[in-house]
């Protein structure tokens, strides 16, 4: 393996943000990783992690708004994010076919980001050749 | 860089127990990179490690004030990181 | 590939612990080889007798008891943690290999994830 | 101070459902308090206790729906329900007028909760004998 | 129920950091209310505070499958805890 | 009534301790009686020269500076946790009283609140 080995990363983000500075690291890292050339399979929300794909987050003006930019670097490097479902309907993170299906009165889910169930995970951990956790530190 | 063989990546505080489990799991070949919370560590008395190259993220340190203290570890940015990570044969989120 | 999930946090009193569990049976699910290592407070995971009516969430030690069931290859708890808890086999759910050196069970590996 | 001394509590929850114990805890103390005889001057949402005001929670249904249960004690109790609006707007938790005012897509909070300020914190120490906190365990 | 001067509640497992700093913090007069994760320390070896008296949440205690070795606090339910905290002058959540 | 309230959680890494000093300025423009005291982790906070642009955060040695200004009436730092992580008076912001027993500040108010 040499310096030059182009890896496809999975990052697992599992820290919320506003509460951890778990996201905020994520994604210095993955515009570090796509910038030297390598790939993101995707990025999986696990736990608290699944707030960083809310609609509704709106921090202070003169804050970062981390869910925005994560938005933005996702939509414009294709990569996948993904919300775990499990995570996310304890959360109260909706996508509109699970407000159908469980008549809740709106959803919350930011776009690019999908809903699905760990099987995008255990893909990413198979499909990519490293996977990065980003927890909360305390 | 040397070649790594599991690169251990802290993110909690001293206090925090598992800090202290990821330094009893360090091996010779490995290293530990020090981020967010974890770079704390560098104010404290004492060696980390011995014998295990210690890298800590540079932004971390400086948010923390920690920079002239910082003679513990190798200072790294984001691009180092990637660097670290794609290097390493095994990387650990501790 | 083998995956092990760590968990060190104690139950009931947080989430991460109980979605770790579900990633280990995920991975399972998929036929992928994964194993599990409770060390420090998540020993606790571990203990016989939880009656968890009063405080109103699912009991996890019948999860814990069908994990071999559902493919995940082994349970293990570290020694260490486990003296510090009082825990010994009789007091444990079935099917627990206690490990003496929880760095050991990591370095076996090729892919470690934390509860959160 | 004697046993039947009857106390005015504010309970203040900084851990949210799902992720920590804090509101099971704090609603089993609460309706034991409340059918003790004393009062609760107000339940504060605070940090990420904020979630606890989601309308959008769908845990399982084979578990606790907290955000449910909370919302009808107050209810049936008519106890105000307070989420901080600092800590409720970083982590996405609007009612109708902060949707109005960011122009976002949806508002998620549940009755009979409102959103205000720390101000009310402020009067739940001033007015009540006993502030309770009620935070993440690890 | 004797007068307590400070009620302190713990919920925190006896590894976390805000554990130790709970029981340096209790004077003579104080209670301890151990609930949710701070009722392992019931598991542990060796006594929790000296002369101070130690109270349990039992569902808590009961949850964690500790019922049997719960001998080094008393066990009470939510009503008692409710009446401990209208008893004590004082109440510090943890 | 006084308040202290406790941070013992290091910056940056969590929100708590910021929103913890957010109820300790919320108190003192009520004109309430305020303290803060910072134990453990949490005396990282007092120390200076933190440049936060890298990690996108807002720094708070400005807020806590101003801490005074806004009617908060003390600010303790725990010796200990000083010593620890080699806090001394010059390398700390301004207006930091030494504790040298946390639980003598705690048994000095009439209402404590820890960060998160």
């Amino acid at each position: 393996m040499t310096a030059t080995t182009v890896q496809n990363y999975t990052l697992v983000i599992t820290g919320a943000p506003y509460s951890s500075q778990a996201p905020q690291t994520a994604l210095l890292f993955a515009k570090a990783a796509v910038a030297a050339g390598h790939t993101v399979d995707r990025v999986f929300l696990y736990g608290d992690g699944v707030h960083l794909a809310s609609s509704l987050s709106s921090p202070p003006s003169d804050e970062s708004h981390w869910a925005d930019q994560w938005g933005n670097f996702l939509s414009d490097n294709d990569i996948p994010g993904v919300a775990c479902i499990a995570s996310a309907l304890r959360r109260g993170l909706i996508d509109e076919s699970e407000q159908k299906r469980y008549e809740l009165p709106a959803s919350n889910l930011r776009e690019p980001f999908i809903i699905a169930g760990l099987g995008e995970w255990v893909e990413g951990t198979m499909a990519s050749s490293r996977v990065l956790y980003f927890h909360a530190g305390d | 860089m040397a070649q790594i063989h599991t690169l251990h990546i802290l993110n909690k505080a001293p206090e925090h127990p598992r800090s202290g489990e990821c330094l009893r799991s360090l091996n010779p070949g490995d290293a530990l990179l020090l981020i967010e919370n974890a770079v704390l560590a560098l104010a404290t008395p004492g060696e980390l490690t011995a014998g295990i190259p210690v890298y800590a993220l540079s932004p971390d340190v400086l948010a923390r004030g920690l920079a002239q203290t910082a003679r513990k570890a190798s200072l790294v940015d984001f691009p180092a990181m990637v660097e670290l990570t794609a290097q390493a044969q095994k990387v650990i989120s501790w | 590939m083998s995956t092990l999930i760590v968990i060190d946090q104690p139950p009931y009193g947080a989430w991460a612990g109980r979605e770790a569990l579900d990633m280990a049976f995920s991975l399972a699910a998929f036929d992928q080889p994964v194993a599990l290592l409770f060390t420090g407070a998540g020993v606790n995971w571990l203990r016989k007798s939880q009656e968890t009516m009063g405080i109103e969430q699912k009991s996890v030690e019948r999860n814990l008891s069908a994990a071999p069931v559902f493919g995940v290859e082994a349970i293990y708890a570290d020694a260490t943690a486990c003296a510090l808890y009082g825990l010994v086999p009789d007091s444990m759910v079935a099917g627990v290999a206690i490990a003496e050196s929880s760095a050991e069970v990591i370095r076996q590996h090729s892919h470690t994830a934390f509860a959160g």
